[in-house]
């Protein structure tokens, strides 16, 4: 009755020999008519957005005429998740703060993390136990 | 790459049966005369940001990008990919093996076909092919009619007959007869794209460096949790019979509160009086199968310094005398 | 933290100096351990190469035992005087049994057939007695007829019915956690 | 029959290994349940060869195997590795060295440049992909090129007298059958190891060549007994 092996359990770790842009598309929709629908007009026809297409080839964009309602930059990401953002009546420098945010946003719930550090691997030192301390130095009860 | 679609609000409509015509031809025999040309698949945006999310070389034309996403349908319109999937399940199998096995020489056959799964099985590439962006095609020939969703946006998308089909809000139809899950279909996908990678770079080095770049460092794999032993004592002892060493003898290192609710006893076995391993314990019985259990783990777990592969340009050991000797049969 | 400078700086040639024989770091508090536990004051420490190995179980994937380490590895250490530890106060669980290997071809024909034909009598323990050797050989040498089989657990599940229902979620909790022991979790 | 014979445990304590002689009764001829079996019962191979103890015992074993490599001007490979590869896990209780994780090896590697060669070479009905036809992979000839009975087919031709120097267990003599009496896993086994053990020690830069000479192509090649097996029509289906 040799070894039996159990399921795998693997891990994802983004970054290591590859960094994968968790955002994949960001949907712009605009009205035509709306005046909240102002800034966000300029700024699709601006210099500013062409420079933001041509630096992210990996970010699919889609213009959405949505009429009758404000404004809003969604965007898509790796685990499933999306980040709508409301640009009514913002001007064109503020909106592209925002696409900047969604972009190199990776959609996961914002919350603060317990520990600093989060890691796959194996503590280097191993887990401290009492009875490996040297007996000179043993917590004497 | 800005394209201008008109989402129009979905129109809920009763399903007319069978509207697009297909003539009967084999979903195995791939002769099309409708192949997605180069023109098409350039202005398919999905297309374009795949093809950058992944760095792909120049050579690796976006049509071939297209047909990695075609998978085998009852009424294929394009070439699909099931020749390209075996052929980089071939590719990925073997980096996958020869790296689990230059890193663990000694890992059990059962260990090291469950890593190999768990790093390039269907389960692992579907959530790749999603951390690729890869969309799913999952709007009916109808639908796609009525939005006049041109050409390029659709061979965008992973296109194959899925298997649970949701015709309403709350009803879905199963239909196992040759349709693909979510997972096989992703995979398919990613493995064809790994395939298509050799196909249009014609060096295995590339290659490799693809797959490891986007498949294999991709994945931590927890390979100490994958062993169970059933009689550890018994093993260890045959192990240490065939190795030639001295037969493996349990001690006491050191113990606390043994008579209290909670005794911890530090037991470690030793072959002469060289450890072999040790662990803790609520008794002395659990104790003294925890430390051949993790005596067992310092053998099959074994890794050397300075890990080589074959696959590496500059590979020769010519100095190697001894090759694992296998599992150990009790 | 020594060990690792051992592993990076020295690659090719073998291992002059043992990390065992290195003095230990003794950092001793100046005032009273427990008492001043979190205002820690250490003596002064002459400058020189101490070695700090960390108080714990080393992992399977960092460290390979000396006996287990192929001799095409450079960490191996011909001599084992480096990695041998002294045993002496380590009392062995279990006295160390010789296997013997004494019984003959015809007295295992007779366990078995003793086994066979009255299983209650001839237990696995009556024989291991009788024939001198462990009740494990007796259960290699034959199997336990399978009509006892059925009483003993038969038996078995009366006791079983006796139990009240937190004893038998107790129970199946040490099964789960005897699961673990074998699968170094 | 019971013989009295010195069997010891080597002890590892430093450098010097002590043999510990003590009396140990051990049942040779026929199986006794329980007791203790010689050794020299389990370590003669089914075609009546003995385990080799030392590299003079080893040389004839692993001469039709160092033959054939050094044919393909493949050198190099250690003697004893060479006797592990044709060492079946079933011969010996898995006691000796065997060459299961070089099999493993071996099958991956083949299946990998097989596929790229059947890919460049093969013509397929299906759309090309930058001009190699990926469609022949799904097909029935990538298929049988790997079954057992083709590879062990293709073994016995190329390497004459492999059958009797590989170490086996043949669980019941009086099936002849190769198909059915294992003796087509083990020969499927043992050339994998072969290809596994040049690509471990040479590379794969060396062990996709060999394959490529040697497997591939040549004069008896695996494609053509695969190739010749899809037309021929099919005798007996448990092939």
């Amino acid at each position: 009755m040799p070894v039996k092996a159990l399921k795998a359990t693997t891990v994802a770790i983004n970054g290591v020999k590859s960094f994968i842009l968790p955002c994949q598309k960001i949907k712009i929709d605009y009205c035509n008519w709306g005046g909240s629908s102002l800034g966000i007009k300029q700024y699709i026809q601006s210099k500013k957005f062409q420079k933001f297409a041509q630096d992210n080839q990996n970010i699919q964009i889609n213009l959405h005429h949505r009429p009758g309602h404000h404004p809003v930059i969604t965007g898509y990401y790796a685990n499933g998740r999306t980040k709508p953002i409301c640009v009514k009546n913002l001007d064109l420098e503020t909106i592209d703060k925002k696409m900047d945010i969604v972009r190199s946003s990776s959609g996961e719930i914002l919350g603060k993390y317990k520990h600093a550090v989060q890691s796959v691997n194996e503590s280097a030192r191993g887990i401290w136990s009492p009875l490996h301390v040297d007996p000179s130095q043993r917590h004497k009860i | 790459m800005i394209s201008k679609i008109i989402e129009k609000k979905l129109v809920s409509l009763q399903l007319v049966r069978g509207l697009s015509s297909s003539t009967a031809r084999s979903a195995r025999n791939n002769a099309f005369n409708t192949v997605i040309t180069e023109e098409v698949a350039t202005k398919s945006p999905q297309l374009v940001t795949l093809h950058n999310r992944l760095r792909l070389p120049g050579s690796f034309k976006l049509s071939t990008l297209g047909r990695c996403l075609t998978c085998i349908q009852k009424d294929n319109k394009y070439p699909n990919n099931v020749g390209l999937s075996i052929f980089g399940k071939n590719l990925l199998s073997y980096h996958a093996t020869e790296l689990l096995l230059m890193k663990y020489p000694r890992l059990p056959l059962n260990v090291l076909n469950n890593a190999i799964n768990g790093i390039i099985g269907d389960e692992t590439l579907y959530s790749i092919g999603k951390e690729w962006g890869i969309q799913t095609d999952s709007s009916t020939a109808v639908e796609k009619f009525l939005n006049e969703e041109p050409e390029e946006i659709t061979i965008g998308r992973l296109r194959f007959d899925n298997q649970n089909k949701s015709i309403e809000s709350n009803l879905t139809v199963i239909d196992k007869k040759n349709t693909l899950t979510q997972e096989v279909a992703m995979a398919s996908a990613v493995k064809s794209i790994v395939g298509a990678y050799y196909a249009s770079s014609k060096s295995l080095q590339d290659t490799k460096k693809f797959i490891y770049n986007y498949i294999l460092t991709t994945r931590h794999l927890k390979i100490q949790d994958m062993f169970e032993f059933e009689q550890p004592t018994r093993e260890l002892a045959a192990l240490c019979k065939r190795q030639g060493l001295e037969q493996p003898v349990t001690r006491l290192l050191s113990e606390s509160g043994r008579a209290s609710k909670r005794p911890v006893f530090l037991v470690a076995v030793f072959s002469g009086n060289e450890k072999l391993g040790e662990s803790f314990g609520a008794s002395l019985r659990e104790a003294k199968i925890r430390a051949s259990v993790n005596a067992l783990m310092n053998w099959y777990l074994y890794s050397s310094l300075d890990v080589k592969l074959p696959s590496d340009a500059d590979y020769s050991r010519e100095t190697l005398k001894e090759v694992d000797h296998g599992i150990v049969i009790v | 933290m020594f060990s690792q400078i051992i592993k990076s700086g020295i690659q090719s040639q073998k291992r002059s100096v043992s990390t065992e024989s290195l003095p230990k770091l003794a950092v001793k508090n100046k005032f009273k351990s427990r008492g001043s536990a979190f205002n820690f004051k250490p003596q002064k420490v002459e400058p020189g190469v101490y070695h700090q190995p960390s108080p714990s179980i080393p992992s399977p994937l960092q460290k390979t035992p000396n006996a287990f380490l192929p001799a095409s590895d450079i960490r191996k250490s011909s001599s084992s005087e480096y990695t041998a530890e002294d045993v002496s106060y380590m009392p062995p669980l279990s006295s160390v049994k010789e296997k013997k290997y004494h019984l003959t071809a015809q007295q295992i024909e007779e366990i078995r057939q003793l086994r066979n034909s009255d299983p209650y009598t001839y237990t696995r323990k009556a024989l291991a007695k009788k024939f001198d050797c462990s009740e494990f050989f007796v259960s290699l040498v034959v199997d336990c007829p399978p009509d006892r089989l059925k009483d003993m657990a038969g038996r078995l599940d009366t006791i079983k019915s006796t139990w009240s229902v937190r004893k038998k979620e107790a129970k199946s909790d040490h099964e789960k956690r005897k699961q673990n022991w074998y699968r170094n979790a | 029959m019971n013989s009295i014979r010195l069997l010891g445990v080597r002890s590892f304590n430093g450098s010097t290994t002590q043999i510990i002689p003590r009396r140990t009764l051990v049942n040779t001829g026929s199986r006794v349940r329980g007791m203790l079996r010689d050794p020299a019962d389990y370590l003669v191979s089914s075609s009546g060869r003995r385990y080799p103890e030392n590299a003079t015992g080893m040389a004839p074993i692993i001469s039709n195997l160092k033959n054939y490599l050094s044919q393909n001007s493949v050198e190099g490979i250690d003697d004893k590795v060479l006797l592990q590869v044709l060492t079946h896990k079933s011969f010996a209780h898995g006691k000796k060295p065997f060459n299961e994780k070089l099999s493993v090896f071996g099958v991956h590697l083949l299946k990998e440049i097989s596929a790229i060669h059947l890919i460049e070479s093969e013509a397929s009905e299906g759309a090309s992909v930058e001009g190699l036809n990926v469609d022949v992979l799904g097909g029935t000839l990538s298929k049988r090129l790997l079954h057992k009975s083709v590879l062990a087919q293709f073994t016995r031709l190329n390497i004459p007298g492999i059958e009797k120097d590989i170490f086996w267990r043949n669980r019941n003599l009086m099936i002849t059958d190769p198909a059915v009496n294992g003796e087509n896993v083990v020969l499927f086994d043992t050339i994998l190891a072969t290809v596994g053990a040049v690509n471990l020690i040479k590379g794969k830069g060396v062990a996709s060549d060999f394959i490529g000479k040697a497997i591939l192509s040549g004069e008896n090649s695996l494609v053509e007994l695969a190739k010749a097996t899809i037309s021929k029509p099919q005798e007996n289906k448990s092939e």
